[in-house]
């Protein structure tokens, strides 16, 4: 480091426009174009293997079939990336959709858990529930972190294990059922678009609000003054401290972004299903965490970008899509799904090294 | 007639002989119909809904025939089974039941656990302590539970000394939920666990604890059980038999004909749940895995 | 400049100190680092705080600003108590601080760097860009950087962190002004530029504490000075009777020696160390000798590739071409296991970043090297090891509680001998030490200096870059003096003078960076040396 | 503080325990009064509900119950140390378990898999095969690491996936069975101590092997050069490599080292179930390191004891056979047992703060 930093300074001159931003994009653009790779290669093995299928692969419909698959984990990937960006981790993710998928559902199905607290309150309030139930959560998390300098890996672990339990039980281990919830339209419906009659190209509502909560995101990481602290604290939380950034508030506002947008999640997955249970989203954090390392965000903090999430999250949503229309079953699928990610990073350092 | 050339399948899990004969005998009933080029593809959706709603999802866009699931959900699946209906394939459920498809075969979970525990109880002579070990919270899990306890709530004399640890279906997690349950309760006379996998783990934790007196039932009638029913001194004594291997074969069969116009007779199988033990075990053909 | 805190300007009647602070005591643990200290701050004044490693001078001061609570104690300004919690607080009270240990954020550019924590904000609040980058241009040029605002700041050596950590007190509007050891890492032309701004802010009414374990910036600066030892106030000189070895006394306790060692004249050995045209992005073609018993300074100004033709030498980094021969023999160095081998020793510049395990006790930090040498059967043999690191404490002078104790807990100048035991317990041929009293007090400078004449009497040829001037000239046998990647003259020791190596280092290409001579003069007043000047 | 500072110099003095051991002493020995306490705890409640329940709980035959339940997730546990003393991670260890538990099986139970290679070895090679496969799955992570310099996390993220997959593959998704196999002895078998006879008191082998492995890890860690490198690429990797370590070997043997320790959970776990399938050891990963972090091992490495991450597995043991013990439905113990974590970090800062 001492050593290019000499020659920086030696040769002086010329530098990029704004650093971070400027390794963030590269970062994130360097997986852009492995996703084209990853495109094209599936385009390319279904064709030799049957075109009609090949194209049934680029076909509109299964571009927004692939968009509406990866919505809910990129929501998901983007919470993690504030809380990543601060150089922390959010290991309660999955449970925290279950939580409020369950604590959401039952507000909004009177008479869903008798004798529960959350029934007496109005259907209207659901989608309230959906997101209250998860900032809540996320803002345990942040104050934990924050405030008792707990670490954040076991911090979350722990509140991963105690927040799956409470899912379960808001519900006792069961289901809550409710064909007709008024917010199904999140889960089922389509926006129509301008040229909707003409062409009957609509774009499902789960990816119209990935979409907002990815342009939200950039909006804070990147133009304002909290979003800048974020990356202030991930990338030398003394400095941080010494400048007079109160660390502690960007920690909860991190993880609470988090947790809401996890709530989010949750809301999203109990309208596709119209229904909702504890087993929701196991195993989730392990997807949304490689979603944000594969989209070039530092697990360190500091360093990353929402549009790095968004792709890192398009590239293991083309994957499983792919393998499945090839046909290839569970057990190839395991086997590819690991080596196209090294793969991946492999040809993001190749770019680097050459760039 | 139309011919079959693929199908798409979803099932609990992986590295389970029951779902692995599951697919088996779809596999074969397919290769049968369709000839052997016929694609099946088979994934393991591990009882994540959402998981299985994509799964379902890319079979459709890859315009797949034939879709036999194990529903991970009695209703969730309904609107993207709607989609697949509407984008003309066949929709068929086997082992558990969900709203939106064409024919349902399943074993009758319910019956499964009454049968084991009637057995279990007329063993123990219809008095005495007994452990269920309980699963993951899924429906099936939940039927065989209650099908046990309205065989034992027959018998007064019989009580129920826990029925509430997820011994996550595995035999790992039942050894160790039965050592610890076996630490807690001196004198237990029978363990009833909601599949075979569970029931060797409790075996072995039974066998460790150098306990006496114990005897097992469970469901399934996977070939390890039976092989240890067989033992003529050991204590697990029976388990109500599904046959995986039929019910993928029906279920392919009849959405055969199902695709080609010929409604099936029925659209809800309960197939029987014989109780296996040490009688009729030499009798018993048994699961036929991958 | 606009800033986030304006505080009241009142009129300094330039008797009543701007700033007080009484009996403050401070305890980490066992050390007590400050008992019962008391300060006077008058406005229109750099007052120096003196004092060797540990004394407490930081400690003190970090007081000030709200990042260390004291046990004990009151800090008034203007006659008013004053209460001070957090690094915001006292801001607000017009105090900043720019830190001795450089916390630069390496994943932001250098702009947001400079205004962490007070970024410029656009109307709804969002944050500014235009005038985080127009406003850091200005503090940049004002100190004369060679870099843009945009610069990554992961890219800067430690003398451009050094630069952005000034930066980032100068955009405050400050009544009181510390600098706790600005110029350790810079180099003679942006110290100049430095004393300049200081002496423009005493002008304009601003009260600077100034550290520094430069004695040479004490008689340039210093309108008072203010002694510490070991935790208390020793006393206070003004600037008629400032005189350095009244100073040195007071701070050390005893009357030191001459600061250099007594040159004897090195008789040139054989060539130990040879360099033949090695080169990499930015070192071009350089070649040196360096003879048995001789030491070799190293000059040159920041980025000229002093520390890059070090790692070169020790192959920390990969040269593109270049050999490298030891004793005649040619040594193939690729990684630094392969120099070691060769019995070359580098002792870095950036010694939390690349020399120290700071987790690690002393002993296990100053035994690192030798380890493997001592250990049976890939065991470390720890009787051995534990005699080693006594022997190097004892030698070396290590002031530390135990060998026991983390690394981390030693001041600046006792972590800086650690790391030089390390390195002597290999008994290396060729010794490369990167800035080697930067941050240590005068005392340590000299157990230092001797300790360097020692090794090159014993016959180990010593390479020593510094950026310290008067060091350079007190120490070296031969100056080789680095301008962009090259060597651009070699003076012998009778050659060797402040001028010709100034001379040397500052003829640059590039008008920009170039720090015009008359420039320096308008603002110091102070002789400053022209690129004719040989 | 200087002049007395001067007299130690002057007297000199033997080194004591560096402070690397000392940080992790005191983590560990922090952690050890948490053990306590949450194990008096429970004996408390198990008494107020039932003292024979109580004295089951502390009973001998209880007391090597928990040591045999916790010596799996132990053993993978102290492969982890390894790793994240590096300042790595390794997620890939519950897959690494599976495949080597099916590769072993396979090799020890002749005709378990028509057509596979492996059923050509001789079954007296199973043993071989489980720490053979695991290691060598350990050293592809470690050289990816090392020599590819990816990101641990990404790289076991990615090797865990591919892994698990392979040992669906080996075995088509079944189960091997194998009641007889001659390695049964490590899963069900106990070593007749001493005083056998008299007390009836015999160790599982099981819990002899997670006592050889922590011993055995601790020497190197402590007593060897190795050792002493693994924690300064943990502290300082620049540091480390300039004073000629050779880093890349450090992390190989680490990773690998977690690698064989895996094989050998998957011998454990084969042994004691009779049977090996695809499907074991999912989530583990979380486990071993919750037990690393309970520990008092730092994420970011360098700082960490074999001691404390056993005593870390010996915390999530008591808890879990505790809580059913006395009775807890599987939801609360989900709830509790989160709870329970985060009052033992809780506990463990109060100490140091006092301390
Ligand atoms: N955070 C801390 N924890 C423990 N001890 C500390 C801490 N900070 C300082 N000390 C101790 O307090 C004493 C004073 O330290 P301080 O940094 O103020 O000295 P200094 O005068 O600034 O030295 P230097 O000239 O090397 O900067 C030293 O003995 C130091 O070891
Ligand atoms: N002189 C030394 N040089 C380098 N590393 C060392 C030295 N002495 C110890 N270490 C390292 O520091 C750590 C402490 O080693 P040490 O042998 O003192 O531990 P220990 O006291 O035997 O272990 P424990 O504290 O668990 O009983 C180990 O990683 C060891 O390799
Ligand atoms: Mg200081
Ligand atoms: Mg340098």
């Amino acid at each position: 480091m001492t050593s290019n930093s000499t020659n920086v300074a030696a040769t002086g001159g010329v530098v990029p426009p704004n650093s971070t931003q400027k390794v963030a994009l590269l970062a994130s653009l360097g997986m852009l174009p492995v996703l084209v790779v990853l495109y094209i290669g599936f385009y390319g093995a279904m064709y030799l293997h049957d075109p009609g299928v090949a194209s049934n692969f680029i076909s509109q419909s299964n571009t927004i079939n692939i968009l509406q698959q990866v919505s809910i984990n990129m929501v998901l990937a983007i919470g993690m990336t504030f809380v990543i960006l601060t150089g922390g981790i959010d290991l309660s993710v999955g449970a925290m959709l279950a939580f409020s998928a369950v604590v959401g559902m039952i507000v909004a199905t009177p008479g869903a858990v008798t004798g529960s607290l959350l029934n007496t309150l109005p259907p209207s309030l659901a989608l309230a529930a959906f997101l209250g139930s998860g900032l809540l959560m996320g803002l345990l998390n942040g104050a934990v972190i924050a405030f008792l300098d707990f670490s954040p890996f076991i911090t979350t672990l722990a509140t991963m294990t105690t927040i799956r339990g409470l899912a379960y039980l808001v519900v006792n281990g069961s289901n809550v059922l409710n064909t007709d919830i008024t917010f199904g339209w999140i889960g089922n419906g389509v926006m129509q678009t301008l040229f909707d009659r003409q062409t009957g190209f609509d774009i499902p509502w789960l990816v119209v609000i990935a979409a907002i909560v990815a342009v939200a995101s950039w909006f804070i990481l990147r133009r304002t003054v909290l979003g800048g602290h974020i990356y202030a604290v991930g990338g030398n939380a003394q400095a941080a401290r010494l400048t007079g950034i109160n660390v502690s508030l960007v920690l909860v506002f991190s993880y609470a972004a988090c947790g809401m947008f996890s709530g989010l999640a949750g809301a999203m997955t109990a309208a596709r299903l119209l229904s909702a249970n504890g087993n929701l989203g196991v195993g989730y954090e392990l997807d949304a965490i490689a979603a944000v390392v594969l989209g070039g965000t530092r697990l360190t903090g500091g360093v990353g970008s929402v549009l790095g999430t968004v792709i890192g999250a398009l590239i293991i949503g083309v994957m499983s899509n792919g393998l499945t229309i090839l046909g290839v079953s569970s057990f190839w699928q395991y086997v590819v799904k690991g080596l196209v990610i090294l793969a991946a990073v492999f040809l993001d350092r190749m770019r680097q090294r050459r760039g | 007639e139309k011919k079959l050339t693929s199908v798409g399948m979803t099932v609990g899990v992986l590295g389970n002989p029951f779902f692995s004969s599951l697919a088996k005998g779809a596999t074969d009933e397919a290769r049968k119909l369709g000839g052997p080029d016929v694609k099946v593809t088979v994934l393991a959706h591990n009882w994540d809904v959402s998981k299985q709603v994509s799964q379902i999802e890319n079979f459709i866009a890859s315009k797949v025939d034939m879709i036999v699931l194990d529903p991970a959900d009695p209703k969730a699946l309904t609107p993207v089974l709607a989609k697949a209906r509407a984008a003309g394939i066949t929709v068929v459920a086997l082992d558990d039941a969900s709203e939106g498809v064409q024919y349902t075969i399943m074993a009758d979970s319910v019956a499964a656990g009454r049968n084991s525990c009637e057995y279990l109880a007329k063993e123990i002579g219809n008095k005495g302590n007994v452990i269920l070990v309980s699963g993951p919270p899924v429906t099936t899990v939940f039927d065989r539970i209650n099908g046990c306890k309205e065989a034992l709530a027959k018998h007064p004399d019989i009580k129920i000394l826990s029925d509430d640890q997820d011994a996550k279906g595995t035999r790992e997690g039942a050894l160790q939920v039965t050592q610890d349950l076996l630490t807690r309760f001196p004198k237990v006379d029978a363990i009833y666990n909601i599949n075979d996998q569970c029931a060797i783990g409790s075996l072995l934790a039974v066998k460790q604890a150098r306990r006496t007196g114990i005897i097992l039932t469970s469901v399934d009638g996977s070939p390890e059980a039976v092989s240890e029913i067989k033992k003529p001194h050991s204590i697990f004594v029976a388990s109500s038999a599904q046959d995986p291997n039929e019910m993928g074969r029906n279920a392919v069969e009849v959405g055969f004909g199902i695709m080609n116009g010929k409604a099936p007779a029925q659209t809800l199988v309960l197939m029987p749940t014989p109780v296996i033990t040490k009688e009729n075990a030499s009798t018993y053909v048994g699961w036929k895995p991958l | 400049m606009p800033a986030q805190t304006t505080p009241s300007h009142m009129p300094h009647d330039r008797a009543r100190p701007v700033l007080e602070m009484q009996d403050v005591s401070k305890r980490f643990g066992a050390t007590s680092a400050l008992a019962g200290v008391s300060l006077q701050v008058h406005a229109h004044e750099i007052h120096a705080l003196m004092g060797e490693n540990g004394a407490g001078k930081s400690t003190l001061m970090k007081v000030l600003a709200g990042v260390i609570t004291p046990d004990a104690g009151s800090i008034s300004m203007d006659g008013q108590t004053i209460a001070i919690d957090g690094p915001a607080s006292a801001r607000a009270h017009g105090i900043n601080l720019i830190y001795q240990e450089l916390s630069i954020a390496a994943n932001l550019s250098v702009a947001q760097n400079v205004f962490m924590g007070s970024e410029p904000r656009s109307r709804f609040g969002l944050l500014d860009k235009q005038a985080l980058h127009a406003r850091t241009r200005q503090i940049l040029d004002r100190l004369g950087a060679s870099f843009a605002p945009e610069t990554p700041a992961a890219l800067l050596s430690i003398a451009e962190q050094q630069q952005v950590e000034i930066a980032r007190a100068l955009i405050h509007r400050s009544r009181v002004l510390i600098m706790d050891e600005p110029t350790a890492a810079l180099s003679e032309r942006e110290t100049e530029r430095l004393f300049g701004i200081i002496r423009s802010l005493r002008e304009e009414g601003i009260a600077i504490i100034y550290i520094s374990h430069r004695m040479d910036e004490v008689d340039l600066l210093a309108d008072r000075v203010t002694v510490l030892r070991d935790g208390q106030r020793i006393g206070e000189i003004q600037k008629a009777d400032i005189e350095r070895g009244r100073i040195v006394q007071m701070m050390v306790g005893r009357p030191l020696a001459e600061l250099f060692p007594r040159e004897e004249r090195f008789k040139a050995g054989d060539c130990v160390l040879e360099v033949e045209r090695i080169a990499s992005e930015q070192v071009h073609d350089v070649s040196f000798k360096a003879y048995k018993g001789e030491i070799v300074a190293l000059a040159g100004l920041i980025g000229a590739g002093r520390t890059e033709l070090a790692r070169l030498v020790f192959g920390a980094d990969v040269r593109r071409s270049g050999t490298i021969r030891v004793n005649g023999a040619e040594a193939s160095i690729r990684r630094p296991r392969d120099a070691i081998r060769a019995g070359i020793a580098y002792v870095p510049e950036d010694r939390k970043g690349q020399g120290l395990l700071l987790d690690m006790s002393v002993g296990a930090n100053m035994t690192m090297n030798v380890v493997k040498r001592f250990a049976r059967f890939g065991m470390v043999n720890r009787a051995a090891m534990a005699r080693v690191a006594a022997e190097l404490k004892v030698r070396l002078n290590v002031k530390a509680a135990s060998l026991g104790m983390p690394i981390a807990g030693l001041s600046g100048g006792n972590q800086q001998k650690a790391l030089l035991a390390r390195w002597l317990a290999i008994k290396p041929v060729v010794l490369i030490l990167d800035e080697p009293t930067r941050g240590i007090d005068i005392g340590a400078k000299m157990e230092i200096y001797n300790l360097m004449r020692e090794l090159a009497a014993s016959g180990v040829a010593i390479v020593c870059i510094s950026s310290d001037l008067p060091e350079v000239i007190g120490i070296a046998d031969r100056v080789l003096v680095m301008r962009e990647g090259r060597i651009a003259a070699e003076l012998s020791r009778t050659e060797i003078s402040q001028e010709r190596v100034m001379a040397a280092a500052l003829e640059l290409p590039q008008a920009d960076r170039l720090v015009v001579p008359e420039h320096i003069d308008a603002q110091t007043g102070r002789m400053s040396f022209r690129p004719d000047a040989s």
